[in-house]
């Protein structure tokens, strides 16, 4: 299997008001092909500036990251970023900014539509093509905002708490979605959550940080086999990993 | 040197372009809203003098700024400006010529509402003058009331920039302003105001000067006196259609500058026909003395910093059909 | 209660128009007023009247003269604020020249500029152009800037081009600063019409504004201004119209 | 990357002025260019020597107006904008007023306006307020009417009073917009005293400039604009400074 | 036991490119004094709306609402309402968006330093008061905002999904606050979550919503003594709860 995100000795400090803030500290990551990997810590811990940094959008940090064996470019970003806010634009609608990323590839052609259309419908999303950021609820913007990572047609997928404001049903449906991608597409997924159960169902892998600043506390690799279905929710492996990963949390 | 700075040759100016006729098309800048100071100009040009001559001239209006450096550079052929204006510009350099003295003697004087009594210079004591600003004026103002004898620090002058005289009189805000007989004083009239009018020529030989002059430049006059003639004889001939018939030329005035008063520029005119010509013998004719004396006043009291040599600055040459 | 930037009921700025046009005549009348110093609205329109030919002739001129410098100055102004909020040296370089350019007196420099661009239509649009190209420059340039920064990152990690940031982000968010702008620049179109034609002009409402004042005719001076400002609004109007279109999703927002 | 709003580095826009004129100069000898046509900045410094007091004289006059006049104009400014942003009534009402008031060439109504008003202070400050007010009324009301309609929810739901909302929200909200007004207005102020002098003045740089350019001496007149061109860049440079102080936040978001 | 928020027969239905959306339809809700009742239901079903309305933010509604017997007003608002999305003022520091509430109401004095001093401190939002909203993650954001919501001072809370960012831990940390202030300071909470055990742990009632137009389609009362701990999460009881919700939301 490839390597395909390295992260070593990533450190990065913020400086405000003159003061300067330790976030990371030392970190090590790696994430193999078609791997979906969970990064789970604390509030505040620096886990959505381990991505911002992925995606380029933060300079100023030590250690060294590769991505596909290349070195990071601050000027380009190979992912499928989803940040943790989600950051619709208030003038277009919500297909219309579903496509963006189509239309910024220049891949808008009829058969992207169908393909369009039917996640929508998957997304439960019908019907609200021509709303404004403003008339959907919470987890409709969620979801839409995942829906354009999806079509930003990388195969890597950094998604900072994508299922946040999903209630369990609407989750269940979006993990089990991301699972058949994962599969289907041969993607390779980092994934941020706050849920444990959540982390160990999807993951091939889940990295535990600490606090601020934070360092990598726990590595544990999941060995259910894909593909996965909910039974393996309830077997003792589970409870086991589960245990484990509060332990370190704690 | 050219008398043009930016790349312009004088001669063919690229304004002298012909126009569909084979007419040459020439511009001629005013130096003030159309009126009947100029209305020799609007004659030739209806009743086709200028076209006689071959010339098809586009009468332009400025802004609120003096046009000279339009005629200095050729930007316009010809142009109209004063005595004094022609003085500054020579003094600086521009090589502005005085074709014609439209109007023999100087018109303008100081008015005043009757029941002010401002009868002389000496009535000016204690009174409000209303000037628009310049310092030249507020210099002649002083001397007409020292020549007749007062005090002119007892003149309190105020300026009003561009209101006008009769408003301002109205509203109280002044007593007397230096107006010109021929437009304010018959403007008021037609008000109804009754005013009390001191013509400058009567108070000082200095001050009555020539306003206003048609001018061209030095190039013009060098290289192109053929136009210079034709134009002039154009315009000599309009200025002469204007004394004799007041009325008809008022209509051609107002043919071509529909959006004046009618009342006043027929009264105007017929007011300023004996005027054009007056006590010279031809129409247009310049002194020296007048141009030296006025001159020479500027020079004494440091407007100007060098004297200018007067015989450049005007030509007679160009008026009697050219003898 | 989310109605957005609205400049009202113009029913009620009709109203108030005409409530304001009674009391002058009123005013007028009761004061005797002398027309010279404050014609009463009747004498203006009389003037409409007698002089309406002669006025429609100045107005197309003027208008022209307008339209044609409103688009020019439009098209300069977003090229410039293109430029400047493109390149950080340009904007260095010419922002101050575009700052300065607005505290030269245009009637003092008319004249200079014919002599270099000549009479007719060049110097005109160059005066009407540095009237209205400012506003909008100024604002949209400020607009440019202000957009989000959380939006701009996000089109960066889909790798959008410069221009792509641009079209989808940045000129979307500047559209409030820009209407500002282009309100402000229509107020003052007509103006730069006018002084354009201090440079040198046969017709224009400028020129019949001159023509009718020196002749102490305030009522056709009035009725001269009157249309200058009928034919501004007309073209806020017509801005108001194309903003309304343009940010109809901030309504809901 | 974050760098908000900034007309760049100081000292680039310096060399291109130098630059700028230092070619001037050298454009002006090399065609020979004649001083009543565009003097040499050589020929307007050495104006600056020997009408030096002069023009200090005039300048004193002429700043003292343009800084009362903006000062009231940007009170005004900010009152209208506060009644029109707070009243519906009052907005649709006094918007079309306030816009025609743009309309109305100033060099026309200038001498009614003395006639009105009379000659002095008055008159002036009517002129340069009247010039000054608009851009930054305009600006500061859309402004204020593009607020995070969010923010101002949440405000309702504590009970904050329209004032506090105004303060708390709007008011900072609407700064961008408001700082783009003054930039305009600024450009426009010391102009604005100049036509205030046209009401009738004894002295300012309005007076020096018309003077100077009536005795055909275009290089005091340059050196007069030269004055007004700095003042003007002063009153930028201090909104500048005054904006980063107050759109820090801006930077850093 | 006094009724603090009736609401009857609500129903709202949007109007959105000319066509109706219906959102609400016959909800009928009872909230108690010193109760807390929670909200659960799929995403997008029109919880947050019943929220808005309460606060006095949507007009055009049908149905009776009446808060401490009253009928709600439509200018003023008599709860501390904590919306789905984090609003903080960008050009304030995190201390300054938090005691916004204080200033609104002129009741910054000492006292309620020390007091808003403590609370900082125990949201783990300690030497991040002079951060702007940009420079504090989202999960600070939302405690943050919370802390906003307690300082309104009103004895009835709306929070629409106060804990969706938080880790675990920190939302048991927040969620033993909760009920600390509701006993201490006799509040009155009407909550939105996605997680339905933290509806059972918290609450006395849980509404059931469905799916859009949402009515109730499931009451149930949790009848788990108060002040309650932790271990009421493994008793069967807890169990029997969790099956009834989640077949109600299937
Ligand atoms: N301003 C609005 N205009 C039109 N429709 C709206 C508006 N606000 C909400 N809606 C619609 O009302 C429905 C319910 O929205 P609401 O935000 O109440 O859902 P919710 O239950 O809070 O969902 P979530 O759990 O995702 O936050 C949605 O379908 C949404 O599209
Ligand atoms: N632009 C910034 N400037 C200064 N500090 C920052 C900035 N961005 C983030 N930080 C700080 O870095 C720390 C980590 O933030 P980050 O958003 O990575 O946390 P997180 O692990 O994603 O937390 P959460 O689970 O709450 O989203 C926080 O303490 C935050 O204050
Ligand atoms: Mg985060
Ligand atoms: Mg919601």
């Amino acid at each position: 299997m490839n390597i395909k995100i390295k992260i070593e000795n990533l450190s990065k400090t913020f400086k405000v008001n003159k003061k300067p803030l330790e976030v990371l500290n030392n970190i090590n990551i790696e994430v193999y092909e078609n791997q979906f990997v969970s990064l789970i810590g604390p509030s505040g811990c620096g886990k959505s500036t381990i991505f911002r940094i992925l995606a380029g959008l933060e300079k100023d940090f030590s250690g060294n990251i590769t991505v596909n064996g290349e070195s990071i470019k601050a000027s380009s970003c190979q992912f499928g970023y989803m940040p943790q806010k989600d950051v619709l634009m208030p003038w277009r609608t919500v297909y219309k900014n579903i496509i963006l990323p189509l239309e910024i590839n220049g891949k808008k052609d009829r058969s992207k539509k169908t393909e369009v259309e039917n996640l929508i419908k998957e997304f439960g999303l019908e019907g609200f093509e021509n709303f404004y950021p403003g008339e959907i609820s919470g987890g409709m913007k969620q979801r839409a905002g995942i829906l354009r990572t999806f079509l930003m047609e990388s195969d890597i997928m950094l998604l900072d708490e994508p299922f946040g404001a999903l209630d369990a049903i609407t989750r269940i449906n979006m993990q089990e979605w991301l699972l058949k991608v994962l599969v289907e597409h041969k993607k390779t997924v980092l994934f941020i959550t706050h849920d444990i159960e959540e982390a160990i169902f999807l993951s091939d892998r889940v990295y535990v940080l600490s606090g601020r600043p934070a360092h990598v506390i726990k590595t544990l690799d999941i060995e259910f086999p894909r593909p996965r279905d909910r039974e393996v929710l309830s077997s003792p492996k589970f409870l086991e990993y589960k245990d484990a990963l509060l332990k370190a949390l704690l | 040197a050219t008398s043009c700075g930016i790349e312009r040759t004088p001669s063919p100016s690229p304004n002298q372009t012909s126009s569909a006729d084979g007419k040459q098309k020439i511009s001629f800048v005013l130096d003030w809203v159309p009126n009947t100071n100029h209305t020799g100009i609007y004659v030739a040009k209806v009743k086709g003098y200028f076209a006689e001559e071959g010339l098809d001239v586009d009468i332009i209006q400025p802004g609120e700024s003096s046009a000279d450096q339009m005629v200095a550079t050729n930007t316009a052929q010809f142009g109209i400006s004063y005595q004094e204006g022609v003085t500054f510009a020579r003094a600086s350099g521009a090589p502005l010529v005085s074709l014609a003295a439209v109007i023999q003697h100087n018109t303008s004087g100081f008015g005043s509402p009757k029941d002010k009594q401002i009868v002389s210079p000496k009535d000016f004591e204690g009174k409000k003058y209303g000037g628009w600003g310049s310092e030249v004026e507020e210099a002649m103002v002083r001397q007409v009331v020292k020549d007749a004898g007062g005090d002119p620090d007892k003149v309190q002058i105020v300026t009003i920039g561009t209101a006008d005289f009769l408003q301002a009189c109205e509203t109280g805000q002044i007593d007397f302003a230096w107006i010109f007989e021929g437009w304010d004083f018959i403007n008021a009239a037609n008000k109804g105001v009754e005013l009390n009018y001191i013509p400058l020529r009567e108070l000082s030989e200095t001050f009555d000067y020539y306003t206003p002059v048609i001018v061209t430049n030095e190039d013009n006059i060098k290289n192109n006196p053929e136009l210079v003639k034709k134009f002039m004889r154009a315009v000599e001939k309009g200025y002469k259609f204007a004394m004799e018939n007041p009325d008809e030329a008022a209509e051609c005035l107002l043919q071509l500058a529909p959006e004046l008063d009618r009342k006043l520029v027929v009264k105007s005119q017929r007011f300023l026909a004996s005027k054009y010509q007056d006590d010279a013998p031809y129409w247009g004719m310049q002194k020296k003395e007048v141009w030296e004396r006025y001159m020479n006043w500027l020079y004494e009291n440091k407007f100007i910093d060098a004297p200018i040599d007067v015989e450049k600055a005007f030509t007679n040459d160009f008026l009697q059909n050219g003898q | 209660m989310k109605k957005f930037r609205n400049i009202g009921n113009p029913i009620y700025s009709s109203i108030a128009v005409v409530v304001f046009i009674i009391v002058w005549e009123i005013f007028t009348r009761a004061k005797n007023i002398k027309e010279y110093i404050l014609p009463a609205p009747s004498a203006i329109l009389n003037e409409f009247i007698t002089s309406g030919d002669l006025l429609l002739h100045h107005s197309m001129v003027t208008m022209t003269e307008t339209v044609l410098g409103f688009i020019l100055g439009l098209v300069l102004a977003i090229l410039l604020s293109l430029l400047m909020s493109s390149f950080k040296l340009f904007r260095s370089i010419f922002y101050p020249f575009m700052f300065l350019s607005q505290t030269i007196p245009i009637i003092v420099v008319a004249p200079l500029i014919t002599v270099w661009f000549g009479f007719g239509l060049v110097s005109k649009l160059i005066v009407c152009v540095l009237v209205v190209f400012f506003p909008i420059a100024l604002n949209l340039t400020e607009g440019l800037s202000s957009y989000d920064k959380d939006l701009e990152e996000l089109l960066m990690c889909m790798n959008a081009s410069k221009l792509q940031i641009f079209m989808k982000l940045k000129l979307p968010s500047a559209l409030v600063h820009f209407f500002s702008g282009l309100k402000i620049a229509a107020a003052y179109a007509v103006m730069g019409a006018i002084m354009s034609e201090w440079t040198g002009a046969e017709s224009g409402l400028g020129i019949f504004l001159t023509r009718s004042m020196k002749s102490f005719r305030t009522a056709a001076m009035f009725a001269d201004i009157a249309i200058i400002s009928i034919f501004s609004i007309l073209l806020f109007g017509l801005i108001k119209l194309i903003e309304k279109r343009c940010i109809k999703w901030n309504v809901k927002g």
